[in-house]
């Protein structure tokens, strides 16, 4: 069953990048351990989205781009004041 | 005033004049707006009313060209107007350099004033007129705001950081000062008046005050009391940064980064030692937070600020 | 008619308190909501009246000073989150919705009792704070007052507003979703009515926006319960920081409160001008434009709050940029009535006002993004009159327009005509003597939330109290006449204003199911100018090929 | 007509599409939530960064990463349970919630022996519970630990509304329609990856600060 495999790939592919980010943040880095840990996070994020959460068709696209673009918004005008 | 009945609030500062001129433009565009729309309207249900005999033929229910320009003209007067008004409120930030520093501290629910030469004064705020005035606030509870109406000026006193506002007043006289951020149950009592006398009044004034100890002064004895001086001071065993002239001096962190020492800096220094560390030095001060209040901090940081030569207008963080 | 008309509708669907609270039709969901949030506005205006009466003497001689600032939080708290925000959606937007897209019901019929019902647990929380003794934090919540020093029910209150938050995820999903995927064959995005649009725009507003709030609230909550200090600056927070949480969510609020009333003023000109309205597509876009660019102005709240200069600047820039597609939906309004066969009902009545009173609080809030200007004015009177004007003048002004163009559907009873236009008219006439000495009021310099004042400010406010009588009469008046019509009132026709739009072409009462059989669209929305609409743009003994 | 769960909808296909779409729209209004929150840790981060790096120091990175791994896994046998649920296999789909409802529930034991320690070593800064914190900055450190306490608490209580969801649905499992069951699951498992999601950024947020 094709299915499980791929389902399967992404949970491995969870697994590993959960050790990377584990391991990286023993390396030290200065500032881009933030980054890296958040970009991995952000990978994870995807993963999930696109091979269990079947993130397909236009009207859940369109609901995930509008939380995305709000949230932008929030972060970014909130940290222009501060 | 006419009849008792006021519409117009005083104007008593270079501020004042400026704000309304703004704000009588603005009057004035939205007056011809706003009664040209009520008169479209109001004429367009008397002369197509039901039954009457008005030409109804060529209706359309879009008009690109229309709908194009009333969109672009709304664009281009949105701008000016924004652009008017934020040229002004920018001058906020820069107070002129040779300005009076007055201290006001917001507490529930009173205003305390301190005078550059150290007079006290509750509710109450004496100034010269035609000298720029620079007020630092701070709060010690909640938020409060300063606000003189005839000024036209308002500024929130937040805890936990220095705000500044300034104006020079134009007119002498008796003016309101108002809480204008809601403070708690005594918010509408929060308040008194602003005074605006002649340079040779005030001076008297002051006089009559008593010489008072400088708010820096009292920082110099608060600052031996507390024990700074024992890790600050020159001959000291503890090595600690020296602070003369630090103020709006850059100063090099443990992290490699640097930053101006400015209030926001000092401040946090005394409170949250630990936040920036000074390089080259042991972070082993301890933190004062919750051994002084608002007030003592600003006598502090007065004494901080009468350590550098330069003018100490404000900068906001 | 004879009472038989009204076997076979909603409303003769089983009677009693159980067939009413476990219903599930939109339309019964939408009369639960009416009736709680009539109790909601005028507990909200009681309390408003007796501020006033309070303020109408320059000393405090009516009520004590924590008594004045709790009527003013909890007529804020009440107005704001258990009247205005629900309001137009909550009500004629439940009942409306579906009939006005062609479909049976909302998407998750199920989902929208709950939400009532967790609207009603919410104001539990709410009205215990009341009656408990109240809060004195203002609507506003800031902090580090709300978390450190008030002494009232902050909790219970933050956290019933907390609650009726979900009720609003809920209907917003509810009707995002409805739209979406339930619109009737040939009903495009561009046959929509406006009212459909805006309701959609609101949604979206408050799915993503009242998550916000909870989270502030919550953390509100856990500051005081639980003591931790995110907002406290002894601990290292920032009481900013609630600021621009607490705005990111309440000032598109505003918007969630205006949109479905502009959407209701835009089935209500045309209908009575008999004039397609001007301008649909630029409408339809700019309640979306308003909807999106409404999240990018918080900071105008804060000009003065010690924000920098340069997020001022910007968040300036961008309030002017949201006067855009406001002042494009009044231009659009007016021009509809050109060259129509224009008529005056109560709900054009109130149609009309809207007009007049959203354009002059609209207006004034020019003055209020104008940076250097909003310093004097802001937290005055300038400020308040401001918002009711756009809240009150306009949002409440057009949820009458649309309860009175709507009733004969949602009861399938005509109230008095006669006595329709006079409550109007005293509501205009009230609201004006209320609210427009404020603007002088404010300019002058007196600022909001004031429990006494100093003495030259009387006049204005004697003005203002004097109005806020009439305009409460004003709003006593519907009360009366409707609940009278709903017993005597003439019976309705399906369309009685003769409307376009597939609401008016079921039955007045809607029977359960809202279409005796599913219904084709073939036309665009507002089709007043073509001749024969009624059989035309809804073809009823067509079934949809699906 | 029982094909469909709401009247609106008078063909299961289009109903389901609709479920699918109400879950990512309630999911973009829960990011929102936590979004807010995660931008309060943001500027308390940028604010007090040593003091935060240095509290993230007392927790147990290896109980955290193994909590991690359980939601992956959780999500994974989510995954699997909606992939027999659309080819009908009704027995394999409730065992594989059971087993996603069995790794939530272990997620919560071992996220509460975590609150445990903390609690004991004194740095739950609760109910006026004493903070006892050995470490440069207290102050900011409490403040971390208050912000790590509301978070996770947070999120703990959106997994317990999963668990609670999924044993529901399967009380109801006999009473629901094949169409019915497979739109369930779908959503419940929409919810639950977004709270796998959410921990996927809560852990190298609050865990991992510069080791």
């Amino acid at each position: 069953m094709s299915e499980l495999r791929k389902l399967t790939f992404g949970y491995v592919g969870l697994l590993a990048l959960l050790a990377l980010t584990v391991g990286s943040s023993f390396l030290d880095l200065g500032g881009f351990n933030v980054t890296i840990n958040l970009a991995i996070a952000a990978g994870k994020a995807i993963l999930i989205a696109m091979l269990f959460m079947h993130l397909t068709g236009t009207l859940p696209r369109l609901a995930v781009a509008a939380a995305g673009l709000w949230l932008v918004i929030l972060f970014g005008l909130t940290l222009i004041g501060s | 005033m006419s009849f008792g009945i006021p519409f117009f609030p005083q104007e008593a500062s270079s501020e004042a004049s400026q704000v309304d001129a703004l704000f009588y433009t603005l009057l004035a565009f939205s007056a011809v707006l706003g009664l040209a729309l009520t008169g479209l309207v109001v004429g367009y249900a008397v002369k197509y009313r039901v039954g009457s005999p008005a030409d109804r033929t060529g209706q359309r229910s879009r008009n690109m060209w229309l709908e194009m320009s009333w969109t672009i003209a709304s664009l281009i007067i949105a701008f000016i107007f924004f652009g008017w008004g934020a040229t002004l409120f920018v001058r906020r930030d820069h107070p002129p350099a040779d300005a009076l520093e007055i201290t006001g501290l917001g507490k529930q629910w009173m205003w305390e004033f301190r005078q550059p030469g150290g007079q006290r004064e509750i509710n109450e705020l004496h100034v010269p007129v035609g000298k720029p005035v620079v007020v630092s606030l701070a709060a010690q509870d909640v938020i409060h705001s300063f606000f003189v109406p005839a000024f036209r000026i308002k500024q929130d006193a937040v805890p936990g950081r220095t705000t500044h506002i300034w104006f020079i007043a134009t007119e002498p006289g008796h003016y309101h000062l108002f809480c204008a951020q809601y403070c708690g149950t005594q918010h509408s009592e929060m308040g008194g008046w602003v005074t605006v006398m002649a340079p040779e009044q005030y001076a008297a004034w002051l006089n009559s005050q008593g010489e008072g100890e400088t708010l820096a002064a009292s920082g110099e004895k608060l600052f031996r009391v507390l024990g700074c001086s024992g890790c600050h001071g020159a001959s000291s065993k503890v090595r600690a940064p020296a602070l003369e002239g630090i103020f709006g001096r850059p100063v090099a962190l443990e992290n490699q980064q640097t930053v101006i020492a400015d209030e926001r800096y000092l401040r946090d220094s005394i409170l949250i030692p630990k936040k920036e560390i000074a390089a080259g030095y042991e972070p082993v001060m301890p933190s004062f937070d919750g051994l002084i209040d608002e007030g003592e901090l600003q006598m502090l940081l007065a004494y901080l600020k009468s350590l550098s030569p330069q003018p100490s207008a404000g900068t906001k963080p | 008619m004879t009472s038989s008309a009204m076997t076979g509708t909603y409303l003769s669907e089983g009677a009693g308190p159980r067939a009413w609270l476990l219903t599930t039709d939109h339309k019964r969901v939408a009369w639960l909501y009416l009736v709680s949030l009539t109790a909601f506005f005028f507990l909200g205006g009681a309390m408003a009246v007796l501020m006033r009466i309070e303020l109408a003497t320059p000393a405090g001689d009516l009520v004590s000073d924590d008594v004045y600032n709790r009527l003013f939080s909890l007529h804020g708290i009440i107005m704001v989150w258990f009247f205005l925000v629900p309001s137009i959606p909550a009500t004629l937007g439940n009942f409306l919705l579906p009939l006005m897209i062609g479909a049976r019901d909302l998407a998750f019929p199920r989902l929208n009792l709950a939400s009532w019902y967790v609207f009603i647990f919410g104001s539990l929380f709410a009205l215990f704070s009341v009656v408990a003794g109240g809060v004195d934090t203002g609507w506003t919540f800031y902090t580090p007052l709300s978390t450190l020093y008030a002494n009232g029910f902050v909790s219970t209150a933050a956290f019933g507003v907390f609650i009726v938050g979900f009720s609003t995820i809920m209907t917003g999903i509810n009707f995002i979703v409805t739209v979406h995927t339930l619109r009737a064959p040939g009903l495009t995005w561009f046959r929509l009515p406006i009212f459909v649009w805006t309701l959609y725009a609101t949604s979206l507003v408050m799915v993503l926006a009242t998550p916000v709030l909870a989270a502030s609230l919550i953390l509100i909550v856990l500051e005081r319960v639980f003591g931790i200090g995110i907002f406290n600056p002894d601990l290292g927070g920032d009481p900013l920081l609630f600021q621009h949480l607490f705005w990111f969510y309440s000032h598109p609020a505003v918007y969630i409160m205006i949109l479905p009333g502009m959407g209701v003023v835009s089935e209500v000109l045309p209908c009575f001008s008999r004039r397609p309205l001007f301008g649909y597509k630029a409408v339809a876009m700019s309640s979306m434009a308003i909807a999106v660019f409404g999240f990018l102005v918080w900071g105008h709240h804060m000009f003065v709050s010690g924000q920098s200069a340069y997020a001022g600047v910007v968040f300036s820039f961008l309030s002017f940029c949201v006067a855009i597609p406001s002042a494009i939906k009044v231009f659009n309004w007016s021009l509809t009535l050109r060259k129509g066969e224009i008529s005056f009902e109560t709900p054009m009545l109130y149609g009309l006002f809207f007009l007049g009173l959203f354009t002059f609080g609209g207006l004034a809030g020019l003055f209020l993004a104008a940076l250097a200007v909003d310093v004097h004015v802001h937290d005055t009177y300038f400020v308040i009159a401001h918002f009711h004007y756009i809240m009150v003048g306009g949002m409440v002004t057009a949820y009458m327009a649309g309860l009175h163009f709507w009733w004969p559907k949602l009861t399938g009873r005509m109230y008095s005509e006669t006595a329709g236009r006079i409550a109007a008219t005293v509501t205009f006439v009230g609201f004006n003597l209320t609210f427009f000495p404020q603007y002088v009021l404010g300019f002058d310099g007196m600022p909001r939330r004031y429990h006494t004042y100093p003495p030259e400010f009387q006049f204005w406010n004697v003005l203002s109290s004097a109005g806020a009588v009439v305009l409460a009469i004003g709003y006593l008046m519907p009360l009366f006449y409707l609940g009278w019509s709903l017993f005597r009132g003439a019976r309705a026709t399906d369309s009685p204003w003769n409307a376009t739009g597939l609401e008016w072409q079921t039955s007045s009462p809607p029977p359960p199911h809202n279409f005796k059989s599913m219904p084709i669209v073939t036309r665009p929305a507002y089709a007043y100018d073509m001749k024969g609409l009624e059989h035309e743009r809804f073809s009823p003994h067509l079934e949809a090929g699906r | 007509m029982s094909r469909t769960e709401s009247v609106a909808f008078d063909n299961p296909r289009r109903e389901r599409r609709a479920d699918t779409f109400a879950m990512w729209v309630f999911i973009g209004s829960e990011a929102m939530l936590f979004g807010a929150i995660f931008l309060v840790f943001l500027v308390a981060h940028l604010d007090f960064g040593p003091a935060f790096a240095a509290a993230s120091k007392h927790l147990s990175v290896a109980l955290g990463a193994f909590n991690t791994a359980v939601l992956i896994t959780s999500s994974f046998t989510m995954a699997v349970a909606h992939m027999f649920a659309l080819h009908r296999r009704w027995r394999a789909t409730v065992w594989a919630l059971l087993a996603t409802s069995a790794l939530g529930v272990c997620f919560l034991v071992v996220k509460s022996m975590e609150y445990g320690k903390e609690i004991a070593e004194g740095m739950a800064p609760l109910l006026g519970l004493p903070f006892r914190y050995e470490g440069p900055d207290p102050v900011h450190a409490e403040f971390f630990f208050s912000l790590y306490f509301t978070m996770t608490s947070l999120h703990a209580l959106h997994l317990i509304g999963g668990i609670a969801v999924i044993g529901g649905m399967i009380a109801l499992w006999r009473t629901a329609s094949p169409a019915n069951r497979l739109h369930r699951v779908e959503a419940v498992g929409l919810y639950w990856h977004f709270v796998d999601v959410v921990w996927m950024f809560m852990f190298p947020v609050l865990y991992l600060i510069n080791r």
